[in-house]
């Protein structure tokens, strides 16, 4: 039962696991660049957490529609879509920024390792 | 009328846009951004004036009502908090206009002025949402402008302090939107009135998810405003910035968190089961952490700016702990220190810059006699300190006395007793500063021409002559905080 | 051992979320409680008081269209920070600018088929309320356009072709657009961003000029996008 | 979306992300990423929101590839810095 109830919700399951591992990659690596990919996987988990909440099984896309009345069609949610199209642009201009940082940081100091900023600060 | 509530935000934000388009030479800049903040002060006055009758307004933007469109409420809570964030930014603004131009080249100091007002938009942006994800991209508007203002200084622990502010930002920002999808999945709602009706049926179908996503909610916000196991990027941000800079983070900035979480709190859990509400009480555990640790690290500190981010950590401890006491009166506490510790510490950073740009020195123990070269300066130091340590007669007393008040009438007198020995802590940290600034000896003779000038120095003495006034008559701002906090506990 | 909080924090992350997967509404279900009365409300009325067929840019543009000045102000914040982040002086090392190539099979292609990209990126913009697509798409489309020039003449010919002055200022001008739509609202008496609400004529469904303020604000958006693009893009390559 | 088709999709997606976690080149790293970024538009586009797979296969896809591509340009290629 339990798998079976596992199957159903594979979107969910799967979409958790990019977010840890997006996290653990976010949080262990020493590389910075190495970071901010760990923070786009992420966040993209997030993504398709929201986007598989909107889904519904033999929905249509809100996108082309017909004006009058509607018979007997659904359509998936289209608040989801939007919230997901606003975090994507979110998403693009942090790494963006994060990235110019990374770029400026390496001229000054020549690493890309957490680790070795540490020791180079003190 | 009503349309101030939408103007409170968009005025800054078209402050900022304008600085790329009309500020690009001189001091153009400033200009902008002094006329801005100037406009929305006078905006955050006049809706002080109509909500502290005590009506809110509810703007719906676009025409839309609620569970469709957007709502902005503001009502006496966040236009206080409005007004006071102004006035702050006011004296950080025209301290910057000397501070500032001489450490940054031209490019970098244009954007400065627009990251500033970009800021200040978030900010006021996030005390006045009343949607859940209006919420989030005020929160991530405000944290990219922090990690802005902090990393325009073009050096390498700068940009350390800004990139590790940045990624955990990001993960915090990751937790809000999770704890946010997963609350919507269960109640189909955004908006927080609606949201208040639709949770309690939702916790009962479905109660692990909705405390899950409380709980990754208040780690995110809890992360934004430094709540202690999660502070660690904020003593190296704090005090790698520019002093304006800092004054305004350390101020304002953290406060943002600990506001969204009040809102939701007061508008929406608190309508629920009690497993929901639950949420203060594990506050309450990490703030009077943060109130210990905080301290602690405080007094080890040599760098002054570093000393003033860590006290900081404790000040956001005292907020969190009076405002899970959930007392009316003890609330009114938390609101006024969220204000005061902007005074103080915008004023304390403000000072310490005034410090470094005339003698260049950052280390405590280099502060000996310093009061008798820069006198003035020294005045708004020592105002800066009693109040945080809670002096009678300042108005960092005054927020103190409201939540010991609190947390006894609310049969807390644990939570009364951290706070008064964290009080205690606060002088352990903050006398041997004066008293070796105003008694100490000076290591060198003193220069030619000690104080700083006058264009730096008002805006520092207007903060302290503020938190003066607030500390001898605090009546009529408690008055109308009272009210406010009975309101925000739907008393 | 040095990552062990990470690890504890990720382990905790995990374990809170598994414990709501088990009860979460299954997947792709009709009657979960998403789909509720303002799911429908969208559904239901959007063509009627929006006027255009794709509702998810109805929504962006129209009912939250205040989050979406939100996120075009991110994208400002972003552009902002990175450029005072990189205008600073060089720093120890050499700053290595992108080289532009001399090949002459990619100068060619190209010179041919950026006026293609740009052509269907201006159409994914100005068509946004009616097919999928809109003003962020399209407008990463005509920056992705200007990249693609960037990466094969190099930085300089680029700074050449767009004035790192003129980027800035396209990036104010267009996020303050947003704004004076916005104010528009309140001029006709209406509030804040209002569309419809305010008087502003929808025109015919399904026409190139309909949905009023949306189509309006599509267009700030697309070219807000692009601009920002070329920033990011050009002072992340160096040079500028 | 519960065809084998969808379920290869997420397998795709999770065997990409772990790849972009562990590989040490960053290149190869931001190569993966891509491939990742269009297989998840594809995903978005079944899970009937072509809006979101557009923006995705522009933005994710596209810009962001390009701004590692460029960060990496301008910095160094591996993560192993021993040398």
């Amino acid at each position: 039962m339990l798998s079976l109830d596992l199957f159903l919700r594979l979107n969910y399951l799967a979409s958790i696991m990019l977010f840890l591992i997006g996290l653990h990659t976010m949080l262990t690596h020493a590389n910075l660049i190495k970071k901010v990919m760990g923070m786009n996987i992420m966040e993209t988990g997030i993504f398709l957490f929201l986007v598989s909440i909107g889904y519904a099984h033999g929905t249509l896309s809100p996108i082309i529609r017909q004006s009058g009345p509607e018979q007997g069609l659904i359509y998936t949610n289209p608040l989801l879509a939007a919230i997901v199209l606003t975090g994507i642009v979110i998403a693009v201009s942090t790494t963006a920024y994060a990235l110019s940082i990374i770029i400026k940081l390496y001229e000054q100091c020549g690493t890309l390792d957490v680790d070795r900023l540490e020791k180079l600060r003190s | 009328m009503d349309h101030l509530a939408v103007l409170l935000t968009v005025i800054p934000l078209s402050g900022a846009f304008f600085v790329p388009m009309f500020g690009r030479e001189g001091d153009r800049g400033y200009r902008v951004a002094l006329g801005t903040v100037l406009l929305t002060t006078a905006c955050a006055a006049a809706l002080l004036v109509i909500t502290g009758r005590g009506q809110a307004i509810s703007y719906y933007v676009g025409n839309w009502a609620p569970p469709w469109g957007i709502e902005i409420r503001v009502d006496a809570f966040s236009a206080f908090l409005s007004f006071s964030f102004s006035l702050v930014y006011l004296a950080v603004i025209a301290y910057s206009a000397r501070d500032v131009s001489h450490e940054l080249n031209p490019a970098a100091l244009r954007w400065y002025w627009s990251l500033m007002l970009l800021l200040l938009a978030g900010l006021l942006g996030v005390s006045s949402a009343a949607d859940l994800f209006n919420l989030f991209v005020f929160t991530e508007i405000y944290s990219l402008a922090a990690c802005g203002i902090i990393s325009v200084r073009d050096r390498m622990d700068s940009l350390e302090a800004a990139l590790k502010y940045l990624l955990l930002s990001a993960v915090a920002a990751g937790c809000i939107l999770l704890g946010i999808s997963l609350i919507y999945m269960v109640t189909g709602h955004l908006n927080y009135a609606h949201l208040a009706t639709a949770l309690p049926a939702a916790v009962a179908t479905s109660p692990r998810t909705v405390l899950a996503a409380v709980a990754l909610l208040a780690t995110g916000f809890g992360l934004k405003s430094a709540l202690f196991p999660l502070h660690m990027w904020l003593p190296d941000a704090h005090s790698s910035a520019l002093s304006p800079a800092s004054a305004v983070l350390s101020g304002i900035a953290v406060k943002a968190g600990i506001i969204a979480l009040f809102r939701l709190f007061a508008s929406v859990l608190s309508a629920s089961p009690a497993v929901v509400r639950a949420m203060p009480t594990f506050l309450a555990v990490l703030a009077v952490g943060g109130m210990i640790f905080g301290a602690l690290f405080a007094m080890t500190q040599t760098d002054l700016k570093r000393m003033l981010a860590y006290s900081t950590v404790v000040q956001v401890g005292y907020i969190y702990l009076a405002f899970s006491v959930l007392n009316p009166v003890a609330l009114t506490g938390a609101i006024l220190h969220i204000v005061n510790h902007a005074l103080l510490k915008g004023m304390l950073f403000l000072s310490a810059g005034l410090i470094i740009h005339r003698t260049g020195k950052r280390r405590i123990a280099d502060l000996q006699g310093i009061g008798r070269e820069m006198p003035l300066t020294m005045i708004a130091l020592t105002i800066g300190a009693m109040g945080m340590v809670g002096i009678p007669l300042t108005n960092g007393f005054v927020s103190k006395w409201h939540m010991v008040l609190g947390s006894l009438e609310a049969g807390q007198p644990l939570a009364a007793g951290v706070i008064l020995l964290s009080s205690l802590f606060s002088a352990l940290y903050y006398f041997p500063l004066v008293i070796a600034g105003w008694f100490g000896n000076p290591a060198a003779p003193a220069p030619a021409r000690p104080e700083a000038p006058p264009s730096m120095l008002w805006p520092v003495l207007g903060l302290g002559a503020v938190s003066l006034i607030l500390g001898i008559v605090p009546e009529p701002v408690v008055n109308v905080l009272g009210e406010a906090a009975k309101h925000l506990l739907g008393q | 051992m040095r990552h062990l909080p990470a690890l504890l924090l990720v382990v905790a992350i995990a374990y809170v979320l598994a414990l709501t997967l088990t009860e979460a509404p299954a997947f792709g279900g009709l009657d979960v409680p998403a789909r509720n009365e303002v799911m429908r409300f969208y559904l239901d009325e959007e063509l009627d008081q929006a006027g255009i067929p794709n509702t998810v840019t109805a929504i962006i543009f129209d009912y939250r269209a205040y989050d979406t000045m939100g996120e075009a102000t991110v994208l400002f914040t972003a552009v902002g920070a990175a450029a005072a982040v990189l205008a600073g002086h060089a720093g120890k090392l050499v700053a290595r600018p992108m080289a532009a190539t001399d090949d002459v099979i990619l100068r060619i292609v190209s010179r041919m088929v950026i006026p293609f990209v740009q052509v269907f990126g201006i159409y994914v913009v100005v068509y946004g309320h009616l097919s999928p697509g809109g003003g962020f798409a399209g407008g990463t489309i005509l920056g992705g356009s200007m990249a693609l020039y960037l990466f094969v003449f190099g930085p300089k010919r680029t700074a050449r072709k767009i004035p790192p002055a003129w980027g800035e200022i396209m990036e104010g001008a267009a996020a303050f657009w947003y704004v004076l739509v916005g104010l528009g609202g309140v001029l006709l008496g209406a509030n804040f961003l209002a569309n419809a609400a305010a008087g502003v004529p929808l025109g015919v469904q399904g026409q190139l000029f309909s949905g009023g303020a949306i189509w309006l604000i599509g267009l700030g958006v697309g070219v807000k996008v692009a601009a920002t693009i070329v920033n990011l893009l050009v002072h992340l390559a160096g040079e500028t | 979306m519960i065809g084998w088709f969808g379920v290869g999709c997420l397998v795709f997606l999770l065997v990409c992300a772990i790849v972009v976690a562990r590989t040490r080149d960053l290149l190869a790293a931001t190569i993966v990423f891509a491939a990742y970024s269009l297989v998840m538009a594809m995903t978005w586009q079944q899970l009937r929101a072509p809006d979101v797979a557009i923006t995705e296969a522009a933005l994710g896809a596209g810009v962001t590839t390009l701004l590692f591509l460029l960060a990496i340009a301008r910095t160094r290629r591996t993560e192993d810095e021993s040398a």
